[in-house]
């Protein structure tokens, strides 16, 4: 076991596969990565709200395998349901960072993509790809259920075919996605989880992962201390 | 600097500690954070924090012009969408002293009351929810989806209407519609006895909301509490009967009323109003055919329309509570002023936090949700 | 020799038929649940899909050695419970160990859970855990006293002598009705599902002890359950209904028995801490002591 | 009391506060000018003896020409159904951080919620209001963004990036000579 | 409906009832996106052949999703009112509302019942699209959310203007319209849709869309200010414009059930120009003048609209300017062609004025060719104009017509505009007027001499009694809509389709004009080359036959030496497209190069003017 950060993980990425069934392997676990989504539960904007008829009896997502998950920790999926207020943008990525890889990003909605009809607002990030890898955008304001579910076939599909690979893009280009939301954020920035070294882990630190913006967040950067609590039973 | 909410706070030398409910949270309805200071599992005190949705809006408004603003307009709520298409499009019409015609106010009460349908059937399932049955939010969003299908039938665009419009409404209702929207009424109240079976009389869901989250009226009205939460507290008080608005006093139609004032009480009177809109809808659909003529008075081309001077306080009864719009007009292309008082403004703030105070946290989630607090109504 | 390795295999096989017919339990559960909703649910292979992909997961977040244990336990705990269930034709060590051991590591995956949730420093699953040992405490309590009645009509502490009793005379159900009701209420509470579902309660602290499990953790979580189910359903099937002498009759009871817990979970909410520990020691409690009393 | 009462008694109310102008729009709709200082007082007067319970809004309108903030307090009552706007009007202070005025909060609970909106969004410090402090924009920094002299749009286009598309179809038109003659952001009304 | 009372507690097994749903079929729909609603608001479409390129639809876009991109092998005709501009829909902002459908001055937007587009992260370029008649992919049979006249967003019909009754007008020189009254120019003017396809079809490009904002603003100055930009004659024009950009209008469209009128753009600059005080509008037009001098000196022969423009633009630019005009007063046809119930004189004076207020000198009664040599003229000046203007009437040449009571119709205008020069009698002319008389030709000119002749015969016999016949059908007629129906309205007969062939004479007077009814007008090639049925003969009875078929320039000023060096072109001086003639000094401007028009000839001042000045920088 070692540790990211103050998080201790286990993992066997990066482990040299010597295995010859390893490919087989790799197959079924894609297999069955595609159709098993657990797509976290949070509603950021109003696209949310076609979520529970896609999810419930009418259009019955479970039929693809895909269930609501209420904490980050458990979910595959991120929906981001249209617009992200800067304040939930925060929520968003520290949310983004806490799912365990592979992790795949939904944008739903125009606001994702060109800040939709909040393209005046001063609250809302417009772009979304900027601050977080996207693996496959639905168009409309807000998509149908049956949009909605079109998309996640896709993200199926790319998974089976060992497409989606957004998540890595994160790690790879950490520095880019950083500075973005160090312009938003402020320079002190930083979240609890640490994804230089969650990268170095995996094997995935490039050159871009460093750069001036990872510079700024280490001057910055407090270690995290669990708090200590006591619940009264 | 990190956002708050994601540290995990034991506060010194007690045992009292505090927790996060949302911004991500299944007991939260859409998007808001409750902060709650517990001691073991009751509620020392609640603290409302919001924004997470906040767009704006208001100042979006004032850079768009009248007519634009109607795509944006329906964003503020969105699981009852089409009140704040109308009651932005009265406070035009009032401040231009335009007269929609009578067709076209007889459509969109049609729409609100259907409106008040879908948002009902999707609050019943949320509640339910909290308390650990998934059933009835199954059934709920299934059945409102078919007052959905209406909605697109008649509007085009499945949630978001844009329908509304200053002078009337966009275009006239299609061929067969009123057949069909009575076929779902018919279909609603063959539902009203597996409802009542799985939810209302059923006696584990009684027995969770019975006195849980109790307001009396008294404290309704001093903490500025609307719609069918105040009418759980016994006042009959309704802005469709006493703050009459288009054609609502032509109507015959009855305000439920529950006394006592907790998560019970609230879904009940959400119920018995859900079946009041169904009794509206049926003498819409016999009197509409009767009301001819056209469903839009002629509006100024919208490039260039200058809202005479003046300003309009309009009110209307959305499913919500007392949903309002203040707009002011200096007399030029857009809106000088915009003030969104949203139904649940007073709801998922004050009055949640006021509530929360000596709950468990078993209740918090089920009186956010009995209060059918909208939070994007409060970030705007 | 072939007795030890006949003992080797069976120990090997039960808890692989437990894990498979759990995941059978699992779906339906899920189709159950589905279908009340008025919906198709999900394919066939979903409980295996779910598994093997949390298993795959890249990232694997532990919290530390007790977190592991704790999960080891739980799942452990359920593996070595399968192993004192008899099925048709094997009958592992079920004669040697009995009910009353059987009740004793049928309580370890909740302690060992409690102690994996502990070490995760989530307020949410703190206070899941907690829920979860009142609920244990409530629901062991009528348990208990079902598992004393029975054990005192059939005179034996062995499933397998209560089995063979049942084969031979009448099932314990008819027998014994009211401990029998008892012990339906207990599974319901055993199993977790509403209206004794305090402690996962999504919504409230968002599914409480699971709420940091994650990658294989949670995949070690689903195949807890699944062995859950099948205990659950076959013990009551052994202690009431009569085991199975084949495993057609056996599996059809087993299903049966576990879907009444599930079918009632859909239509009912859930019931507060209290509440449930109150109706747990009251009407449980109360139908097992009378149905003690019958039986002495 | 009635309508027909409580236009009587609006009517000696004139002579109660000073400088107050009431005007009837309609059947349920009042409006009455007040000046600031007597506002408190007014509303005192409205709950207390005129039933006017129900605190349904309070709007802040930026007159930055006029240098002043109106703020207007809907007052809604159960018993007479009638819905009465007072209008008042106070400096903008532009060179100071807050505008200031009396917090209604021991007239009208749901104030705070309003006092704390304005406060967010106008700047205006509401003295005695019991939650001075920010609630929906706790991550903003910039002024206060509903004033009219903050530019939304500008503020946008200097903080943030557009999606810069180059689909297959428009660099064919390109090629032909055509391609993207007329950006939204240059026309806009 | 059932109550339930808050005390009832159901019986403990009641939600046990709801098992029978393991009974009952679900309500799951089958997987694959459902056909949607009839009207339902899905991606775009765009009819590239009907769509007009006038970018309304991205005007109304809240979300400033649509950006207009320049198709090149589209149409670009702004003059028709078509640019090859579409819209293309950035999906990233799009909300769906519709409102660009339901503005669409001709329909072509629309939206489809498609509603499905996902893509993977890297491919957000698909959300940027073009549409077309098939869709975002190409494959949407059925529209969705279309035009309907319920949903027209659009103003679609004109401020009613006042005007006097056809029984009150016809015996008097008295203006006939009122012109807009503040309100009304307001809504009028609220009525564009800023297109700019008036603009780009004006031949003097004026700016039509920023002057008609101007006046929804209230802002008359601003529109004045924008009208000289372009226009001296802003007065003139304001009443008697051919108005091609009324043509060129968006919301000029047929085959709209609702019906389209376009903006009354004329109309409106007429009423911001009456709403400014003269004298402002004097300080607006000499804001603009140059402060230096270039010491040039530019001869302009002729005080018409195209003379004075040039005159206009050099003196802004700081040049001397002399004008000579044959006749008594300024103003060219405008003043001896229209008549005066179009335009009145003392507002043509007003544009005068405010192009004399700026420094032009105008020596009248002065004809070059007699008075003074054109030889002279390009010793003393740098440069000269020639904006002569067409002056003489084209005959038909049919047998009779060299009678003397067959007259041309411009001359006969000429006689009528000058007389009214010394108010004396509105009621003379000055030739004798006829108790009934039959006019070929269907062009504005036509009607003038028609209507002008109509009020006299009201005058002085009480009754009408005019023919107005053209070799054109009804509907081809060349004049204004407007001039037929009044002419129509004060009891005029038009009869269209009638090829002259003779005037009859009898006793040496004329007797009448005798027609053939004509079965096509041009040829397959499109050349004029007129087919008669001869069966079809009828004979307008008149006392008097007048020609309106078309004019030409008197060109005999120019002295023989000056026509041989010149290069000419079917009977006109050959011009460039600035104007300059094939001699270095000598540009031409206006009618007798530039057709029959105010505004042309407007356009053609201005277009001289800055080649002079060109010529006249780069000597310097």
């Amino acid at each position: 076991m070692s540790k990211i950060g103050n998080i201790p993980v286990n993992a066997q990425a990066g482990k040299k596969r010597t295995n010859p069934l390893a490919g087989v392997f790799d197959e079924l676990v894609q297999f069955c990565q595609s159709r098993s989504m657990f797509m976290l539960h949070y509603c950021t904007g109003c696209g949310a709200i076609e979520l529970p008829p896609a999810m419930t009896s009418r259009f019955d997502m479970e039929r693809l395998g895909i269930q609501p998950m209420v904490t980050p920790r458990q979910a595959d999926i991120l929906l981001v349901t249209g617009y992200v207020s800067v304040k939930t943008l925060k929520r968003v990525i520290l949310t983004y960072e806490q799912m365990q890889s592979p992790k795949y990003v939904i944008g739903i909605c125009s606001c994702t993509v060109n800040g939709g009809m909040y393209w005046q607002s001063y609250a809302t990030a417009k772009v979304l790809n900027e601050y977080l890898p996207v693996d496959v955008y639905i168009a409309g304001c807000m998509p149908r259920p049956e949009a909605v579910i079109e998309g996640m076939r896709r993200l199926m599909r790319n998974i089976e075919e060992g497409k989606g690979h957004a998540w890595k893009d994160y790690f790879q280009r950490y520095d880019y996605y950083l500075g973005n939301q160090q312009h938003l954020f402020g320079d002190d920035w930083q979240t609890p989880t640490d994804i230089i070294g969650e990268a170095r882990h995996y094997g995935l630190e490039t050159e871009q992962t460093y750069g001036e913006h990872t510079r700024i967040l280490e001057q910055h950067q407090q270690p995290l201390e669990p708090h200590k609590m006591r619940i009264k039973f | 600097m990190r956002p708050e909410n994601y540290q995990l706070v034991a506060l010194p030398n007690s045992d009292e500690y505090e927790l996060f409910i949302g911004p991500n949270h299944p007991g939260i309805e859409g998007n808001y954070a409750f902060k709650l200071k517990l001691d073991g599992d009751r509620v020392i005190s609640g603290k409302a924090d919001a924004g997470y949705l906040h767009r704006g809006f208001e100042k979006l408004m004032e850079g768009r012009l009248w007519i634009q603003n109607l795509a944006i307009v329906p964003r503020i709520c969105v699981p009852d969408p089409v009140p704040m298409e109308v009651v932005y499009s009265l406070t035009v019409e009032d401040i231009e002293k335009m007269e929609v015609p009578l067709r076209g106010q007889w459509i969109r009460v049609m729409q609100l009351e259907l409106s008040r349908i879908a948002s009902h059937l999707f609050t019943f399932g949320g509640h339910a929810a909290t308390t650990g049955m998934y059933t009835p939010s199954y059934w709920g969003v299934a059945d409102r989806d078919l007052a959905l299908d209406l909605f697109e039938e008649l509007t085009g665009g499945r949630v978001y209407h844009i329908y509304n419009i200053p002078g009337g409404v966009r275009r006239d209702i299609p061929n067969g519609f009123l057949d069909r929207l009575s076929d779902y009424l018919d279909y609603l109240e063959t539902r009203q006895n597996d409802y009542d079976n799985l939810l209302f009389t059923n006696q584990v869901f009684v027995k969770r909301a019975r006195n849980v989250g109790v307001i009396n009226q008294e404290q309704a009205l001093e903490w500025g509490v609307t719609g069918p939460n105040l009418r759980a507290t016994g006042l009959a008080f309704d802005v469709r009967r006493d703050d009459p608005y288009l054609i609502y006093n032509e109507l015959d139609f009855e305000i439920p009323t529950q006394t006592a004032g907790d998560c019970l009480a609230r879904i009940l009177v959400r119920r018995d109003e859900l079946f009041q809109s169904v009794r509206i809808l049926r003498q819409i659909i016999k009197h509409l055919p009767s009301v001819k003529g056209p469903v839009r008075a002629p509006i100024p081309n919208p490039l260039a329309w200058n809202v005479s001077m003046g300003e309009s306080y309009c009110r209307v009864e959305s499913s919500k509570g007392e949903l309002a719009y203040y707009t002011v007009s200096d007399g030029g292309p857009k809106p000088y002023r915009v003030h969104v008082r949203g139904a649940s403004s007073m709801h998922a703030v004050q009055v949640l936090e006021n509530m929360a105070v000596g709950q468990r946290i078993e209740d918090i989630a089920q009186i956010m949700f009995s209060l059918d607090a909208c939070p994007p109504e409060v970030d705007r | 020799m072939s007795t030890i390795t006949e003992l080797l295999t069976e120990l090997f096989l039960m808890p692989l038929i437990a894990f498979m017919v759990g995941l059978a339990m699992v779906l339906m559960l899920r189709k159950i649940g589905a279908r009340l909703q008025r919906r198709v649910g999900p394919p066939l292979l979903q409980p295996i899909f779910d598994i093997v992909k949390l298993y795959g997961k890249d990232t694997q977040v532990s919290h530390g050695l007790i977190h592991d244990i704790g999960l080891v336990m739980a799942v452990g705990g359920y593996v070595a419970a399968e192993i004192f269930l008899p099925v048709p034709g094997m009958d592992g060590i079920a004669d040697k160990g009995g009910i009353i051991t059987l009740s004793y590591v049928m309580m370890v995956p909740s302690l060992g859970l409690a102690l994996g949730v502990g070490q995760c420093a989530n307020p949410n699953g703190s206070i899941g855990i907690s829920r979860a040992l009142t609920a244990m405490l409530a629901y062991d309590i009528p348990f208990i006293i079902v598992v004393f009645g029975v054990a005192a009509h059939y005179q034996s502490t062995s499933l397998v002598g209560m089995i063979e009793y049942q084969q031979a005379h009448q099932w314990g159900i008819f027998e014994m009705p009211l401990l029998a009701a008892a012990g339906l209420f207990a599974l319901q509470g055993m199993m977790g599902k509403q209206p004794f579902e305090i402690y996962v309660a999504p919504a409230e602290i968002a599914t409480g002890p699971m709420v940091e499990m994650s990658g294989k953790y949670m995949g070690g979580l689903f195949v807890m359950q699944t062995f859950q189910l099948y205990t659950a359903g076959v013990l009551y099937t052994s202690l009431f209904l009569g085991g199975g002498s084949n495993w057609f009759e056996f599996l059809l009871k087993i299903f049966v028995v576990v879907a009444i817990p599930m079918s009632v979970a859909f239509v009912f909410p859930r019931y507060r801490t209290e509440d449930m520990v109150r109706i747990m020691w009251k009407w449980p409690v109360m139908a097992a002591l009378i149905g003690i009393a019958f039986v002495l | 009391m009635n309508c027909e009462e409580i236009n009587l008694w609006l009517d000696t109310l004139l002579a109660e506060i000073e400088e107050i102008e009431v005007t009837r729009k309609s059947e349920r709709r009042v409006r009455v000018d007040v000046p600031a200082s007597s506002l408190p007082a007014l509303l005192e007067l409205l709950k207390g003896k005129a039933s006017y319970v129900h605190l349904s809004a309070i709007s802040c309108v930026d007159w930055p020409d006029d240098e002043e903030f109106e703020l207007v307090y809907h007052c809604w009552s159960y018993e007479a159904k009638s819905l009465l706007s007072a209008h008042t009007r106070i400096p903008r202070n532009s060179a100071q951080e807050f505008a200031h005025y009396v917090s209604v909060y021991d007239i009208y609970k749901p104030a705070a919620f309003f006092e704390r909106d304005i406060y967010e969004m106008y700047g205006i410090y509401f003295e005695s209001s019991p939650y001075m402090e920010k609630f929906i924009l706790t991550e903003w920094n910039g002024p206060p963004p509903m004033r009219k002299d903050f530019d939304a749009e500008q503020y946008v286009n200097d903080t943030f990036n557009w999606a810069d598309y180059h689909p297959q179809w428009l660099q064919e038109l390109e090629e032909d000579g055509g391609g993207i003659a007329v950006r939204p952001e240059d026309i806009r009304l | 409906m059932k109550k339930i009372k808050y005390e009832d507690i159901g019986s403990i097994l009641n939600p046990l009832k709801n098992l029978q749903f393991f009974a009952r079929k679900p309500v799951t729909e089958p997987l694959g996106p459902r056909p949607a609603a009839e009207i339902y608001r899905g991606f775009h479409l765009n009819d590239m052949e009907k769509c007009i390129g006038c970018s309304t639809c991205q005007k109304i876009c809240d979300n400033a999703a649509i950006t207009m991109v320049k198709v090149p092998h589209l149409k670009n005709d702004p003059v028709n009112g078509i640019r090859n501009l579409r819209p293309a829909i950035d999906y990233g902002r799009c909300c769906w509302c519709a409102l660009c459908v339901d503005i669409c001055p001709v329909g072509a937007i629309e939206l489809s019942r498609e509603y499905v587009h996902t893509c993977n992260g890297d491919e957000v370029d698909s959300y940027f699209m073009l549409p077309q008649e098939k869709g975002m992919h190409g494959t949407v049979e059925e529209k969705g959310w279309t035009k309907t006249e319920t949903n027209d967003l659009l103003d679609r019909h004109r401020q009613k203007m006042g005007e006097m009754a056809p029984e009150e007008r016809v015996d008097n020189f008295d203006e006939i319209v009122d012109g807009f009254t503040p309100e009304q120019a307001v809504l009028e003017a609220s009525r564009c849709v800023q297109c700019g396809m008036c603009h780009d079809s004006c031949p003097t490009h004026m700016h039509a869309p920023e002057y008609i904002r101007a006046i929804w603003k209230g802002n008359v100055e601003e529109a004045v200010e924008w009208m000289y930009e372009t226009n001296p004659f802003s007065h003139v024009c304001g009443r008697v414009c051919t108005h091609r950009c009324e043509t060129a209008c968006s919301l000029n469209q047929t085959g709209l059930p609702q019906g389209s009128e376009p903006i009354a753009i004329r109309w409106l600059k007429r009423y911001a120009m009456d709403a400014v005080p003269h004298e402002r509008i004097k300080e607006i037009a000499a804001s603009k003048k140059s402060a230096t001098r270039t010491g040039k000196k530019i001869a302009i022969i002729g005080a018409g609209p195209a003379g004075l423009t040039a005159a206009f633009d050099l003196i802004k630019q700081g040049h001397e300017v002399q004008v000579f005009e044959a006749l008594a007063k300024a103003g060219g046809m405008t003043r001896y062609g229209i008549p005066y119930y179009r335009l009145p004189d003392d507002i043509l004076e007003r544009d005068v004025d405010v192009i004399l207020s700026m420094g032009v000198k105008i020596q009248y009664n002065t004809r070059i060719g007699k008075d003074i040599a054109m030889e002279q003229l390009h010793k003393d000046y740098d440069a000269v104009i020639l904006a002569i203007g067409l002056q003489s009437g084209r005959s038909t040449r049919i047998p009779g017509s060299d009678h003397k009571d067959v007259h041309s119709a411009v001359e006969l205008l000429r006689k009528i505009g000058s007389v009214r020069d010394d108010i004396k009698a509105e009621k003379d002319p000055g030739f004798e007027i006829p108790r009934s008389a039959v006019v070929i030709g269907g062009g504005n000119v036509a009607m003038d001499i028609g209507r002008s002749l109509a009020r006299y015969q009201k005058q002085q016999y009480g009754e009408v009694n005019m023919t107005i016949t053209a070799i054109d059908a009804m509907e081809n007629f060349p004049a204004d809509d407007v001039e037929i129906k009044e002419s129509l309205e004060e009891g005029i007969t038009i009869i269209p389709s009638r090829g002259p062939q003779e005037v009859m004479l009898e006793n040496g007077r004329v007797k009448g004009l005798r027609t053939w009814k004509v079965i096509s007008v041009f040829d397959d090639d499109g050349r004029f080359a007129p087919q008669y049925d001869e069966s079809d003969e009828q004979l307008f009875e008149a006392e008097m036959v007048i020609e309106a078929i078309g004019q030409m320039a008197e060109t005999d000023l120019l002295g023989e030496e000056l026509t041989e060096q010149l290069e000419w072109q079917r009977g006109r001086i050959k011009v460039t497209e600035d104007g300059a003639t094939s001699v270095d000094w000598l540009w031409s401007a206006g009618d007798c190069v530039n057709g029959p028009d105010v505004v042309h000839a407007v356009a053609d001042g201005h277009r001289v003017a800055e080649s002079i000045n060109e010529a006249l920088s780069v000597e310097r």
